[in-house]
């Protein structure tokens, strides 16, 4: 089962550390800033066959537009609390500060988000392609 | 041209390093200020109205002597120093030594660094300025009386060659001084000493004036303590929150005298490439008909964008927008968009990132 | 008409006491608890569904004390009882010679048992005063309809010296003795300091000379108990040093017996203060003790 | 403006029962103001229940309108003519506009929000009650704070004996709204206003006489000028 779908999104300045760990099997959504993710991107991700996402962003008082990272953890709890109520696991939403250089926290989480999906399979969305 | 404020020592050292780099500057400062002359810098006295444009094409507005004036101007430089407050005691202050120089006096001479707010290099002019006065005449007794000696990196040899040339330094919290008589106790060790000194000189707390003058014409933040917030860590060291107006100058970071000289350069020389690089950033635009007129983007922009304009609808300032897209996500009735983040292409970029993944 | 307003008017050292009436359609536990307070208090108190928690009837509980010949002192919230229910109360009250009154606001129901209840906080608990008021006086409800008869009512009131703006505390006492309030009984009194300033303030505006004061006491049985009184009821302040003097006590019980008697020794010499009211709640067999204690029976 | 939250998910999902095809409305006005009901909550409302139907296989169709405001008979059968291929319509309006929309819709109109008072951010995200709605209004003698719709006992003599440290005795994070009253007329130094006592209140006005109606009289159009208007449509 190593066909488990994992988006990643990250913000501009994270891109390109997320493009070199070279995850396999993940998909990459940049944005200029995290604060533009809103709860409906992440829902979406959720409906259209994603099994995890990753919110990928600075350091909180890195982000080069000083609210970004801070907004996206208010984002991320959020959806987390309805993915609870709908019946979704909100271990499959995590959201990881980083600074550029350090690719090897994404990849170490990257791996257990893996094994969460391994334990919890997928969530059998009619609607999502497969 | 690069628009450059204060009358300081850091506006000299940036306008001469704008000339260096081959730019024209101009140097802005209030009426009532008074500043060094400049041989080759046009100076100018006048109130900065307005400072609208974007990077590289920056329009300034300059009431000078009640006549308005526009400057067209590449990047802006804001170097303003702190300036001494004026204390309403009578004593000597360290900034008056430097001037009139009291080199010549002798006798006990205690020196008291407890402001509240102290320049940083307080305390490595004081102990310089000790071991000139010691050096001119060796059989007066000087005190330095501070909680805590703050004389960083190399200057810890001065503070080192000062206590060899005799020179008393005394660590006191509570210092009571009335009519001529001092009475001093040391603190670690909590022995009172009593002194009665012929001169006493203390260091003054400084202030930013006018800094919310500035800071409401440039569109910048303030810290509490009304320094002038620099940019984002990401952004670099000398850069304020707007793109293409840098802060240099004790200002916006209490800096030591060799550091005020770097800084001041640095921020120069960012300003003339930025005056060179204009920046195209597609600000957020509003759809009034859909405007709840609720604030929310007025209240997250950190970078005072968005505004309600007299119709009652919000409005984006194309100069200061970021195009972050905060505001595009918070809008409660999704009336703020610009091309890449609107809801309805950020659905289908989930949508088509998620298909190509499942190919 | 009412033993209480006797003994106040004679200028004798009033003592009341405090029955909290059980959650039970039986009022034995009422009668044995009067029975055992018949001749050491001059009135008790029957309190109308403490801290919102269901329980008999203030009414109900003041005819049962009275038959036991004590004389009740009837509550009644403003949470309740609109003032339709109000004034037909007392009317039934006064019927029954249940003569003296206390108008309080009353703990807001989400402290007790019916959280879910809504209030009715018609009138506030000085409103309530000046109703009564107008009843006795001029034999009219309130919007001005004739009584055929007049009820007999001695009017009182709740007083909290320790609750904030402490300097407001004594101008509104003032607006409830104008309300047509005639004695007061003030929150337990723990923390003598401030209720020294109260009393002196209140002296300072010739106050004590409109309106019977009786001082709160509360003998405080454990740690706990006072732990609990500090920190979760409204409006009273515990100093720390009778905390850790609790908190150390060998017998918890005779300490707060101990705490008790030297509040009421204190309450004795400030001036204006015309009565105790002895809070015991659910340790009313404590009362005769107490009264012997600070000799309060002349 | 009104404020109100919405209701939680697993609510919504309850009340929508084996409904299939779905419109739901957002408002552009209060329910927007306060993050409840704009556009932006109806897609994220939209993107969870789609997920959740997608989830157990339900096979709802959901669709998105949103108008200025759902409290005009206009705007309401605007929304009512776009579901007419649905069988509910769930409104992400206030209570007004709930039943607003029912009145002229064929099919069954859901709450999505819960509306709670009239009141005003306190900070971003941070919504105070501030007005009850008595009808009657005495702002003037208590300093410009309602206690009617700001203290727990909406006493009109307070503080009561459970105000401490400018706290309601209900909830430490409650402002005692006497307390409040009285510094504010500290502040504006008219604290004699305290000292008369305010009489008990007339109630005919507020909500417990009745359900209100209010007259513009020199707004009402006379019965000719209706038909001629009716006429028109």
């Amino acid at each position: 089962m190593n066909d488990c779908s994992i988006l990643i999104i990250c913000c501009e300045k994270m891109k390109e550390t997320v493009e070199r760990a070279s995850l396999e099997n993940s998909a990459v959504l940049a944005l200029p800033c995290l604060g533009r993710i809103d709860e409906a991107v992440i829902l979406r991700a959720f409906r259209k066959g994603a099994d995890a996402v990753i919110v990928a962003g600075c350091v909180e008082g890195n982000c080069k537009y000083n609210s970004g990272n801070y907004q996206a953890r208010r984002c991320v709890n959020e959806v987390r609390d309805i993915l609870e109520e709908i019946g979704i696991s909100g271990e499959r939403l995590e959201i990881l500060n980083l600074s550029p250089n350090q690719a090897v926290d994404l990849v170490n989480l990257f791996e257990n988000m893996k094994e969460v999906v391994l334990r919890l399979g997928h969530p059998d969305i009619l609607g999502a392609e497969r | 041209m690069i628009l450059i404020v204060g009358g300081g020592k850091s506006s000299e050292i940036a306008a001469e390093e704008v000339i260096r780099q081959g730019a024209v500057p101009l140097r802005l400062v209030l009426p009532e200020e008074t500043f060094s002359f400049l041989p080759d810098v046009e100076t100018v006295k006048g109130r900065l109205l307005s400072f609208t444009g974007v990077q590289g094409n920056f329009q300034a507005e300059i009431e000078i002597d009640r006549e308005v004036k526009k400057f067209n101007v590449g990047a802006a430089v804001i170097a303003v120093d702190e300036t001494p407050k004026v204390s309403d005691t009578d004593c000597i202050t360290l900034s008056s030594i430097l001037e009139n120089n009291y080199l010549k006096c002798s006798g006990t001479i205690v020196i008291l660094l407890d402001a509240k707010k102290p320049s940083r290099a307080s305390h490595i002019v004081a102990v310089e300025k000790a071991i000139e006065i010691k050096d001119n005449n060796p059989d007066c007794r000087i005190y330095i009386i501070t909680p805590e000696v703050r004389t960083f990196g190399l200057d810890e040899l001065e503070y080192c060659k000062a206590q060899k040339k005799g020179i008393i330094f005394i660590r006191a919290e509570d210092i009571k001084h009335s009519s001529g008589k001092m009475k001093v106790t040391d603190s670690p060790s909590g022995k009172v000493l009593d002194i009665t000194p012929d001169l006493v000189i203390t260091d003054e707390e400084q202030e930013v004036k006018n800094a919310a003058l500035w800071a409401k014409a440039f569109s910048i933040n303030l810290y509490e303590d009304g320094h002038f917030r620099l940019g984002n860590v990401s952004r670099g060291p000398v850069t304020s929150m707007r793109n293409g107006v840098f802060l240099c100058g004790t200002a916006s970071r209490a800096l030591l005298p060799r550091e005020m000289d770097t800084s001041a350069r640095a921020a120069a020389t960012r300003a003339v490439t930025a005056s060179q690089t204009p920046l195209m950033l597609n600000s957020a635009e509003v759809d009034e008909e859909k405007c709840a007129s609720c604030m929310t983007c007025v209240r997250v922009c950190l970078f005072h964008a968005p505004s309600i304009n007299e119709k009652g609808k919000s409005e984006i300032c194309r100069d200061l927008c970021q195009s972050c897209g905060l505001c595009v996500n918070l809008c409660p009735a999704s009336a703020i968009s610009f091309k890449g983040v609107s809801r309805i292409e950020l659905r289908n970029a989930v949508d088509d990132v998620l298909r190509c993944l499942h190919e | 008409m009412s033993h209480l307003k006797d003994v106040l008017e004679s200028g004798k050292f009033a003592v009341t006491a405090e029955i909290s009436p059980p959650k039970s359609a039986s009022c034995e536990t009422i009668r044995k608890k009067a029975a055992m307070l018949k001749d050491c208090v001059d009135a008790v108190n029957l309190t109308d569904n403490q801290t919102a928690i269901v329980r008999i009837s203030s009414f109900a509980s003041s005819l049962a004390c009275l038959q036991e010949g004590v004389e009740p002192i009837l509550q009644m919230t403003c949470r309740d009882r609109n003032r339709i229910a109000m004034q037909s109360d007392v009317l039934g009250a006064s019927a029954f010679g249940i003569h003296n009154v206390m108008c309080l606001s009353g703990d807001h129901q989400s402290f007790g048992n019916q959280k879910e209840a809504k209030n009715v906080y018609d009138v506030d608990s000085i409103q309530q005063l000046m109703i009564f008021n107008k009843m006795r006086l001029e034999g009219q409800v309130w919007g001005g309809d004739e009584l055929k008869e007049k009820p007999e009512l001695f009017l009182g009131a709740a007083a909290n010296p320790f609750a904030d703006p402490f300097e407001f505390r004594v101008q509104r006492l003032a607006k409830k003795i104008a309300a047509g309030a005639d004695f007061i009984q003030t929150q337990a009194v723990f923390d003598i300091e401030r209720f020294r300033e109260f009393m002196s303030s209140v002296c300072d505006r010739g106050l004590d000379k409109k309106v019977h004061i009786l001082a709160g006491v509360m003998p405080l049985k454990s740690y706990n108990m006072a732990e609990h009184m500090k920190n979760n009821v409204s409006g009273i302040t515990l100093p720390d040093g009778m905390i850790s003097r609790m908190k150390s006590a060998a017998d918890p019980k005779e300490e707060g017996l101990a705490i008790c008697n030297e509040t009421i020794e204190e309450i004795k010499k400030i001036k204006g203060v015309h009565g105790v009211h002895i809070m015991a709640i659910s340790w009313e067999s404590v009362v005769p003790r107490i009264i012997e204690d600070a000799d309060l029976r002349d | 403006m009104i404020i109100a939250e919405r209701k939680p998910i697993s609510e919504i999902i309850s009340i929508i029962g084996n409904n299939k095809k779905i419109l739901i409305a957002g408002c552009r006005s209060c329910a927007s103001v306060c993050m409840a009901g704009g556009d932006r909550e109806v897609a994220t409302l939209s993107e969870a229940l789609g997920l959740y139907s997608d989830l157990n296989s339900l096979g709802w169709e959901i669709s998105e309108i949103s108008k200025e405001r759902q409290c005009e008979k206009e705007w309401a059968r605007e929304i009512a003519e776009e579901a007419s291929s649905a069988d509910v319509i769930l409104s992400l309006g206030c209570g007004v506009g709930v039943q607003f929309i029912q009145e002229v819709s064929g099919i069954p109109v859901f709450p999505g929000l819960n509306t709670s008072n009239m009141g005003g951010p306190e900070e971003q995200g941070i919504y105070l009650e501030k007005c009850g709605g008595c009808g009657d209004c005495t702002l003037h003698l208590t300093g410009g704070i309602c206690p009617i719709a700001r203290c727990s006992k909406s006493m009109l003599n307070g503080p009561c004996g459970g105000s401490q440290n400018g706290k309601c005795e209900i909830n430490p994070d409650t402002q005692c709204a006497w307390d409040a009253i009285y510094q504010n007329l500290k502040r504006l130094n008219c604290l004699e206003m305290l000292s008369e006592i305010i009489p008990p209140k007339n109630w005919i006005p507020s909500r417990s006489g009745g359900p209100r109606k209010i007259i513009r009289k020199e707004m009402v159009l006379s019965e000719d000028e209706k038909k001629i208007k009716e006429g028109l449509e």
